[in-house]
């Protein structure tokens, strides 16, 4: 399942949602993306995402179909807010429910570094010197390679 | 042909704007094309894609590449690398 | 932080005990391990995990302190639940938190990689055919390996 | 030398005990010798250390190869591989 919302998730809440007191599932691995106050040794006092609305749907259900198909989950959810936040507060989520703890585990790393790379969602943070959108990094490109097929590799 | 285009981040701060309809010329093909026809309409579009291979687009809401051949879309968007997560 | 317990815990209340509304955290990994009601095609009614009180402690402990070496943890948190379980009910949990992601998500693995095969804890299911000790797992010992620094593996 | 010996899962269940303090004799330096001194006890320590490969142990709760020293251990421990998690 996936939802792009802007208020605020509770972590807890939403695995306990999933789960929905199922008896088959042996791993469930969760990932939440928080707001850091500084970025680069800067101070942030605010940051803003701004997305896609319609796109941005479409790219998370793409993901997580994605997923689904490489990996035997039981359950998944991804949760992005948009608009703005403060330093400590959720921006995403990711839970994965599977028999097994390396699915679940490879599955949930996997929804974020396709997040990272293909959801519309653009960060723009606010400290005492102004606002400054923010660049996209290499590191988030690099972590895609690694669940490259061999077909898609070649492509 | 008629086309809704949308700008993000800070291809819509620098473009002004955050969506428009436009009557394309037939010889507007690909999102190449599209990019100089939208750089000749004036200096905040120069400004907006002055570094055109940074810009990323979507046709009709998924991720194309710049020669992509804009068909009938029916909606275009412009958009610096992605930053969520 | 290490716990050791025959209680429940609260997934949702463990991960915001550890964050304590802090700003600086960037990533929060969970892992939450449940008891299958399955083995081998077999139903499982009730599970009890026994353990070796004082080793468990230390092991996990050294675990923890491992971990903590090998990334840049902002905090760490395993709990290890001990005696009998019905299936759906959780056993373990593992909560990282780092500034970033690929820190927080590897650190988790190692926790549990390291504790699935370190941690002094034997797992006997019951079923309607009567109990049986769960048989250590080969692919537990092969994910282990893949943490193996070039000192460690000329050992 | 006194010492505390402790017995996990099915080893517990196999030699019928939890814990016990035993009198090792001099000649007991190494958890093998220690475990053909314990196999010489009786039928249901056979049993229990019968594929003595298997067997884990540790030494005042630190894991443990078999060719480890007893040297001063206050306790010795011996359990199945692992199975928790």
């Amino acid at each position: 399942m996936i939802r792009v919302q802007q208020e605020n998730f509770d972590i807890g809440a939403e695995i306990e949602r999933l789960r929905d007191n199922r008896t088959d599932i042996g791993a469930i691995v969760s990932f939440t993306g928080t707001v850091r106050d500084t970025a680069q040794g800067a101070p942030i006092t605010e940051m803003t995402l701004e997305h896609y609305p319609g796109m941005t749907e479409k790219e998370l259900e793409r993901i997580e179909a994605e997923a689904n198909e490489r990996w035997p989950l039981q359950e998944s959810l991804i949760i992005h807010r948009y608009g703005p936040m403060k330093p400590g507060e959720n921006i995403v989520l990711v839970v994965t429910a599977s028999p097994h703890r390396q699915a679940a585990f490879e599955a949930a790393e996997f929804l974020m570094d396709f997040l990272k790379t293909n959801a519309p969602f653009w960060k723009k943070e606010d400290g005492p010197e102004g606002g400054d959108w923010v660049d996209a990094r290499e590191s988030d490109d690099d972590a895609l390679k690694r669940w490259e097929t061999p077909e898609k590799a070649a492509e | 042909m008629s086309v809704k285009l949308l700008y993000f981040a800070w291809v819509r701060e620098k473009t002004g704007l955050g969506e428009e309809t436009v009557d394309l010329p037939g010889d507007v093909k690909t999102i190449t094309d599209l990019i100089d026809w939208l750089k000749a309409r004036g200096p905040e579009f120069v400004s907006a894609f002055e570094q055109s291979d940074v810009i990323r687009t979507a046709i009709d809401q998924t991720h194309v590449p710049h020669d992509a051949a804009i068909a009938n879309a029916r909606e275009i968007a412009f958009f610096p690398p992605v930053t969520g997560g």
